[in-house]
């Protein structure tokens, strides 16, 4: 009787995904298999030939084979300051959850002005030079981590509250230094946390267009984003390219959203305390 | 070495005072049992001990050390939390071994002190479960495990065995005793129990409302309680009371008599009580016996047949009713009038404070 | 020894100093040196540009007068209203949507893995991406919206070029595209309440529906109040949808205060705008204290 | 023969990116030892900001192409741009263009396009169906789109999903308002004449109400793209298209098969005589100051405003207007829409410069209150009066006097 | 009318089987009582007539109809969690008042009734906290007062009272009871407390490894124990066994002999053993009396004195190690020797296969 529920439930919801989700998707996906011309019309048809492959190939050779070098790049961004983030975000999230110092609402203020205020261009860029960072990975991954700081340290500091505090004092109890607390005990039961920000800010990151555009000029430091400039401007946009351009570089978010999408389950604190 | 010494030790959580200055001595090895009513406090001051609360006011030392400000890790202590606290993400050898891994522990000696605390709870088939796959006594094994492999100075117990089965409990008590001659550790020990209590502590602390009502050994606080809460706390089933006057006094006994009983005599050194004083007679369920002669006299009511003693609720006239607990399966008719006395030398006289007029 | 020999109060705030607390502070250090260096420095140094005309090759001190010049927007009250329609709409319907499609997705659902990744998606998609695609299924007669809604003999509405409809098409969109965060938000929220709880609500009697108003709903608050702060903030400070799809327009009609400035910083404004960045901070401050406010202080219980 | 390395930042027009990789290719295969990278920024505002950050940071690549005019000015060049005034290039390029690349008695670019003219484009089908002239008064042109309206046809099309389209009316008009106000430039700049209280510049867009109140546009126009503008003005889907000449490029390139049937003439005006094209002075390329490679860079340059990159132009992208360069030359198929523009800037022509060019004062706003207007939710006298606010802002942003 | 009846009901966990075919009758109004050891699986059962877990195979009949697909709140439950889960965002007062707010009661008549369980909870001053500022026992009563306010047909209780001190225990027990009879409710109750189970039962099952040991009323029980395992686990402390071989049959006697008793006597029907057969002999600890003279004699271990009874560990010639209960407080001294009889009507045999040798 439940299974019939749920596959009733899954079918209709399949359905309206489908409308809804779907068919924006199919149409950046028919529009990747046109030419110059039909797409050109942006309308909701068939292709008149197949292109894609054609589109694809110019796509990648385009300037010199731009978008491998783009992937390369906007990979190597992503991976490092999603790595810093979450740890980073999560200890500061930790603590602004655990201990209540007559500084917490000084300090989530300023978590939240991260948020609040647009980041400041030029005088940013004078600092990196100054610091001899502009323009490179090293720079560009400092600022993405500075900058999607706050969204990550609010989501942990949301979710910290989650775990029982109990379970910190037990590993007290166990001996354990604050690190062992954290990285043993809270940031292996914030998984699903955890999981949460890897996707978001990856595909965050990863999509990321205003900042690598000022932050990190040169031909050699391209970032996938950066590359839909190539098929599109304000005064002539070759559709197909840049629907196919922007199709190749879903992929590998979208990866990253099925590998981890599968490690959150259900149930990571259960069985821990009673009452 | 690693006594303890609590001066005056106090807690609030915001306006609530949960601990109210308790003075308390441990000995070094000694075996200490922390027994009172529900929300009394006990595990708010286990926690205290172990450095988990803020101590609001008043000192703790540990071993000749003010421990006040010292982390829990430094303290030397393991504790069995009476929510059990696993950590749900960990196999049952993961938690067990947590401690040791921390301390670094080599790997083998790990597995084997992890291995032999699995045996001595039963668990070994539980290895490499999680917690969640755990029954409940289960799991409060597993916390005890926790506790019991890593050796430290000081052991602290909340409630331990409180979901075990009878014959696990056994088994667990005696665990423990052993354990705590083979170390040599301090134990503090919070239980329901009685029989716990009675057979594992050196020293029993009672406390009520926060306050220590009497520190003894076990047999001390059965045999003189202090006052009325103590001598109906120990003592299961609880000690009946009724209120009486002093008759006259005789030698060494007082005859008492209230509405329900009439002429019990009391063996008391003279000087203590005079006659017409209002007070509160004692006595244990235990200590009465049939006598068709007796001086307490009621109706039969409930009764439950254990087997091996059988339980009696008595009406007594004034419709108060009194518990006695007579040896072996009787056969007893609800509603039968029946006769009880006591042993002289086994009932307590409580003043109108409260407290015992001492035996001694 | 002489510490215990002491009593009194100044001996305990001593030692209650020296107890190191087992959430340190320094943990705040690696994330505090790079968010002051990178993000707070430049942007209080920035403050002081709004103060100037600044071509960003030289800077002339001109005292508020960015700030009244910004007050002065034509525009400007329509922004206002707009941002706020506009960042309440969005962030409404990604909470509402966002919570069902999560408590959907974590169901015994058939299909659950295709469901997760198809509501995701348009997270993954470029936002220039999205502008395109929806312009053209929302172009009023060529679209594939309108050309359905004509199968039903319905003459669909100019999406994106009625005036009064072109901010809510976008805000629509914008919930198309973000509501996919909300929901992988929601979902860790909700696999973080322990099941014991629906177990004690299904024996206290509660139907579905009573299980998840009073047990879901309340328990998954830490998702609910982050999903709430960001996309309300998101709402208030977003531009860059409005800017692929109508560039604020037609003519006016969908501005936002974020839009407002980014146009006066395209313009080469750069002074006005960090003013204008100052007002739009402090507008969104002022409505978003209060409501973290109110969201933390409910998550009393733990 | 030159070595060494040289980075070049270039907007994203598909032909800006494409004759910039034709020349590199062409320099390098005369100079084998040197490298160019080429890096691309975005158009418009967004772009206009990439390169006012990197100059102000000192980040500029060695050569970038930028607008020339108000645009120029407002990049700082005397201090940002490598002087080139007497490079030997610089003889052979025009005046007129020289005038709109320098700062302070030095010459700071050099010609990165042909010249463009801001009219009407047509198609020429339609035309000969109908049997329509050229219009050369303001009123032909509108008697054309009643005839063209009344054949059914869409008369005029307007693309306001792109917003900046809709300024072409306004813009290309102003060669009208020179003829009537020579000296409307001055006052201008000078905050003595406005857009609302000048008859002649209100009459852009007046023009612009008129053609909307008419009913001439495409049913879709609020919602088609420029692209789509381009399509339509091809295949004859519209008559009219409002449009700078460099859309020949777009039509080249999507809808090639149909450049014949595009031709092109001037805003007209209210009187035949004086019937004019406003015209646009290409973008240029410069050198930034802080350049490595000074030497190379401007040799670059003096590569791209000479004869030869010209005709690497030519061969790469095509010819969409006159050269700034002596020297170089149109090839002799040109497409339709070009050959019309050529008589307006050949000796006796009539023609005068966009108001950008005479002008630091543009006002931002321009292109969304024209589509106000051009959807008939404002009127030309309020809207001419709002972009005169509009203008005051930006004036005294760039602390102009008088404002 | 709400008895219940399982059929074959069998749980596993994939490929742990935990519950292996349970068949149990329980008439509507009955006290039925789970003990076993940890881990048996009683919680399991419980959750399973629950409706919370789901039922591998078998089938469950609630009433009279077969609830195995029917939703908890269709099955007319009431239950206390082992793990008590109570809301964590919801006052005592709204714990305790959920079920009836999702049932729709008038607002005065919960008020009156969650006031009326918190008095019978003794628990009325913690209204207004949240379960996260309750100590251990506090927190297992809200579990309890959420269960009773509804009023079921069918009430659960996974040891409820593991947590309360033995006073409040004694009170609660007997609310229960008197619950049990006002309600005319059919409860279904976990324990480990033998006493509990002893007093509150109509009928005990006694569960081990998944399987049904035996199901009885108390008395019988503990009287007649169906096999070792029963005999072992009912009745605190434990039965002691030991291995002899039948001597010879006198009547209705048996003489049984062992490595370490020499010919005691039990009462049994003639016929049921035959002389040489291989037996175990079980003696309670509160069946033996000091006797001189008597079959089993031993060195007197651990003592453990209680008070009313003394605990002795009697170690047997062989090794193994009998418990005595003793009446009284008796001052023994540890390895003096002491001989121990039984009354051959309390003794009991078990045959090879652990099965009783029914005196009946
Ligand atoms: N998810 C699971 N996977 C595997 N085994 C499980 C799981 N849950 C419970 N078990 C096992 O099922 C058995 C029965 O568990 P149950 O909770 O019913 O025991 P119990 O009789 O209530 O014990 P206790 O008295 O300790 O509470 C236990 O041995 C337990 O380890
Ligand atoms: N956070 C809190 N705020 C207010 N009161 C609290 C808080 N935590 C505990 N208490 C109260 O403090 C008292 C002592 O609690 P404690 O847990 O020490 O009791 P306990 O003796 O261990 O009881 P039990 O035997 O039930 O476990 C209880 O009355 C409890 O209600
Ligand atoms: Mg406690
Ligand atoms: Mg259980």
């Amino acid at each position: 009787m439940k299974k019939r529920t749920s596959i009733l439930g899954g079918a209709a919801a399949i359905a309206a995904t489908f409308v809804v989700f779907v068919i924006p998707f199919i149409f950046i996906i028919l529009m990747a298999f046109k030419d110059r011309q039909q797409s050109a019309l942006r309308d909701f048809s068939l292709p008149t030939g197949f292109h894609f492959w054609e589109n694809v190939v110019e796509v990648v050779k385009t300037r010199n084979w731009m978008m491998i070098t783009a992937f390369i790049n906007s990979s190597i961004i992503t991976v490092v300051s999603v790595t810093l983030l979450v740890i980073f975000a999560a200890m500061v999230g930790y603590v602004l959850a655990r201990r209540k110092t007559r500084w917490n609402g000084l300090i989530e203020f300023l978590v939240l002005a991260g948020l609040m205020v647009p980041p400041a261009v030029v005088p940013t860029i004078w600092l990196l030079q100054g610091l001899q960072l502009f323009g490179t990975l090293h720079g560009m991954i400092l600022i993405e981590v500075a900058y999607n700081l706050p969204f990550s340290i609010i989501l942990y500091r949301a979710f910290v509250a989650t775990i029982p505090r109990d379970l910190d004092e037990a590993a007290i109890i166990d001996g354990a230094r604050p690190l062992d607390v954290f990285f043993r005990i809270v940031l292996p039961l914030l998984w699903p946390v955890t999981v949460t920000n890897i996707v978001v800010q990856s595909v965050g990151i990863f999509n990321d267009f205003t900042n690598p555009l000022y932050y990190l000029p040169g031909n050699a430091n391209a970032t996938v984003q950066l590359t839909l400039y190539n098929f599109q401007s304000q005064f002539s946009t070759a559709y197909n390219l840049l629907f196919t351009n922007i199709l190749l570089i879903t992929i590998p978010p979208l990866l990253v959203f099925m590998f981890f999408n599968r490690q959150i389950v259900a149930g990571m604190t259960a069985g821990a305390v009673k009452g | 070495m690693a006594g303890l010494e609590l001066r005056q030790l106090r807690k609030s959580y915001g306006k609530v005072e949960v601990i109210k200055g308790v003075d308390l001595t441990i000995e070094h090895g000694e075996f200490v049992v922390f027994v009172g009513p529900s929300g009394c406090g006990k595990s708010t001051l286990l926690r205290m001990i172990a450095g988990l609360e803020d101590i609001t006011g008043g000192e703790l030392v540990i071993g000749d050390k003010v421990v006040n400000a010292v982390e829990p890790r430094d303290r030397g202590i393991a504790m069995v939390f009476q929510s059990y606290a696993l950590y749900p993400h960990m196999t049952v050898y993961d938690n067990v071994g947590f401690g040791l891994k921390l301390a670094r522990t080599p790997k083998e000696v790990r597995d084997q002190k992890i291995r032999e605390a699995a045996r001595i709870l039963q668990m070994e088939h539980l290895l490499d479960r999680k917690p969640s796959q755990l029954s409940g006594g289960q799991r409060q094994r597993v916390a005890i495990g926790r506790a019991i492999v890593r050796q430290p100075e000081v052991f602290l117990f909340d409630e331990p065995l409180s979901n075990l089965d009878a014959a696990l409990r056994v088994d667990m008590r005696m665990e423990i005793s052993k354990l705590h001659s083979e170390l040599d550790a301090t134990m503090i020990y919070v239980t329901h129990d009685q029989v716990e209590a009675m057979t594992l502590a050196d020293k029993i602390v009672v406390l009520d409302g926060g306050v220590v009502q009497q520190v003894g050994s076990p047999i001390e606080l059965y045999k003189h309680p202090a006052n009325l809460f103590v001598a109906g706390f120990i003592g299961s089933p609880k000690m009946n009371f009724v209120e009486v006057n002093a008759d006259k006094i005789v030698g060494e006994t007082v005859h008492v008599s209230g509405p329900d009983v009439v002429g019990v005599p009391v063996a008391l050194p003279a000087g203590k009580v005079h006659p017409g004083d209002k007070l509160t007679l004692g006595v244990r369920p235990h200590d009465l016996v049939v006598a068709p002669s007796g001086a307490i006299v009621g109706r039969v009511g409930l009764v439950e047949r254990l087997g091996n003693e059988t339980i009696v609720n008595l009406e007594l006239p004034s419709g108060a009713s009194w518990l006695a607990v007579l040896d072996g399966d009787q056969a007893l008719k609800r509603g039968e009038s029946l006769a009880l006395d006591v042993d002289p030398a086994k009932a307590l006289l409580f003043d109108a404070n409260g407290l015992a007029v001492a035996a001694g | 020894m002489s510490a215990s020999t002491m009593a009194g109060s100044p001996n305990r705030a001593e030692t209650r100093a020296i107890k190191r607390s087992p959430y340190p502070g320094w943990f705040f250090t690696p994330a505090a040196i790079i968010y002051s260096v990178l993000f707070l420095v430049p942007t209080f140094a920035s403050l002081y540009f709004s103060l100037t005309r600044w071509t960003l090759f030289d800077s002339e001190f001109i005292g508020l007068e960015n700030f009244a010049q910004f007050l002065r927007e034509p525009f400007l009250i329509k922004g206002l209203i707009n941002t706020v329609i506009y960042a309440a709409v969005t962030s409404g319907l990604k909470v509402v949507v966002g919570l069902l499609l999560a408590v959907m997705l974590t169901s015994q659902i058939v299909g659950r893995g295709y469901l997760r990744s198809v509501i995701f998606f348009p997270v993954l998609v470029s936002t220039v991406g999205v502008g395109i695609t929806f312009t053209v299924l929302m172009h009023p007669t060529q679209g594939m919206i309108n050309e359905t809604l004509a199968l039903f003999g319905i003459a669909g509405p100019g999406w994106l070029t009625d005036p009064n409809l072109a901010l809510y098409s976008v805000a629509l969109v914008d919930v198309w595209k973000g509501v996919g965060l909300a929901t992988v938000i929601y979902i860790a929220g909700l696999v973080a309440i322990p099941q014991d709880y629906y177990e004690a609500a299904r024996i206290d009697g509660a139907t579905p529906w009573q299980n998840f108003w009073y047990v879901t709903l309340p328990l998954c608050r830490p998702a609910t109040s982050t999903v709430i702060t960001l996309s309300f903030i998101g709402g208030l400070r977003t531009f860059d949808l409005i800017w692929a799809m109508t560039k604020g327009g037609p003519g006016f009609a969908s501005d936002t205060i974020a839009s407002v400035i980014y146009k006066q910083y395209q313009a080469g404004f750069y002074g006005l705008s960090t003013a204008g960045n100052v007002v739009l901070f402090i507008l969104i401050a002022l409505l978003v204290v209060p409501l973290t406010m109110f969201l933390n202080r409910k998550q009393g219980h733990e | 023969q030159q070595s060494g390395y040289l980075s070049i930042l270039v907007d994203n027009g598909p032909q800006s990116i494409a004759t910039m990789e034709a020349w590199a290719e062409a320099y390098k295969a005369m100079n084998p030892d040197v490298t160019i990278d080429i890096e691309v920024r975005p158009g418009g505002g967004e772009g206009d900001n990439i390169v006012k950050t990197r100059l102000a940071t000192g980040a500029m690549a060695d050569v970038f192409s930028y607008n020339s005019g108000s645009l120029f000015q407002a990049i700082n060049p005397t201090q940002n741009l490598l002087p080139l005034t007497d490079e030997a290039f610089q003889d052979g390029v025009q005046d007129s263009f020289k005038s709109v690349v320098s700062a302070g008695g030095e010459v700071y670019g050099a010609p990165f396009a042909p010249a463009m003219g801001g009219g009407i484009f047509y198609n020429k089908p339609i035309y000969e169906e109908l049997g329509l002239e050229i219009p050369t008064t303001w009123d032909e042109f509108m008697a054309n789109n009643e005839a063209i309206k009344e054949a059914g046809k869409v008369a005029v099309i307007q693309t306001y999903a792109d917003t900046w389209t809709s300024q072409l009316f306004v813009l290309s008009d102003f060669y009208n308002v020179l003829a009537e106000e020579p000296d409307f430039a001055e006052k201008f700049t000078a905050n003595e004449a406005k857009f609302a209280t000048t008859p002649a510049a209100l009459r852009g867009f007046e023009k612009l109400q008129e053609v909307a109140e008419a009913g001439y546009f495409n049913a879709d126009f609020g919602a088609a793209t420029y692209a789509d503008g381009v399509r339509m003005i091809a295949m004859g889907e519209g008559a009219h298209y409002p449009m700078l000449t460099f859309a020949v490029g777009a039509i080249a390139e999507t809808a090639p098969d149909y450049l014949d049937d595009v031709g092109f003439f001037a805003q007209p005006g209210d009187s035949a005589e004086n019937n004019g094209l406003t015209t646009w002075m290409p973008d240029s390329v410069y050198v930034a100051a802080n350049t490595a490679s000074p030497d190379l860079a401007k040799d670059f340059v003096a590569f791209i405003a000479s004869p030869e990159g010209c005709d690497v132009r030519n061969e790469a992208v095509g010819a969409t207007g006159p050269y700034m360069v002596a020297g170089c030359e149109l090839p002799a198929d040109v497409p339709p829409s070009v050959s019309d523009m050529l008589p307006y800037f050949q000796e006796g022509g009539q023609n005068a410069p966009a108001l950008e060019f005479l002008s630091p004062v543009k006002g931002p706003a321009l292109e969304q209150i024209l589509v106000e207007v051009g959807t008939g939710s404002r009127d030309a006298a309020s809207a001419a009066a709002l972009y005169d606010e509009d203008v005051r802002k930006q004036a005294q942003q760039l602390g102009l006097e008088g404002w």
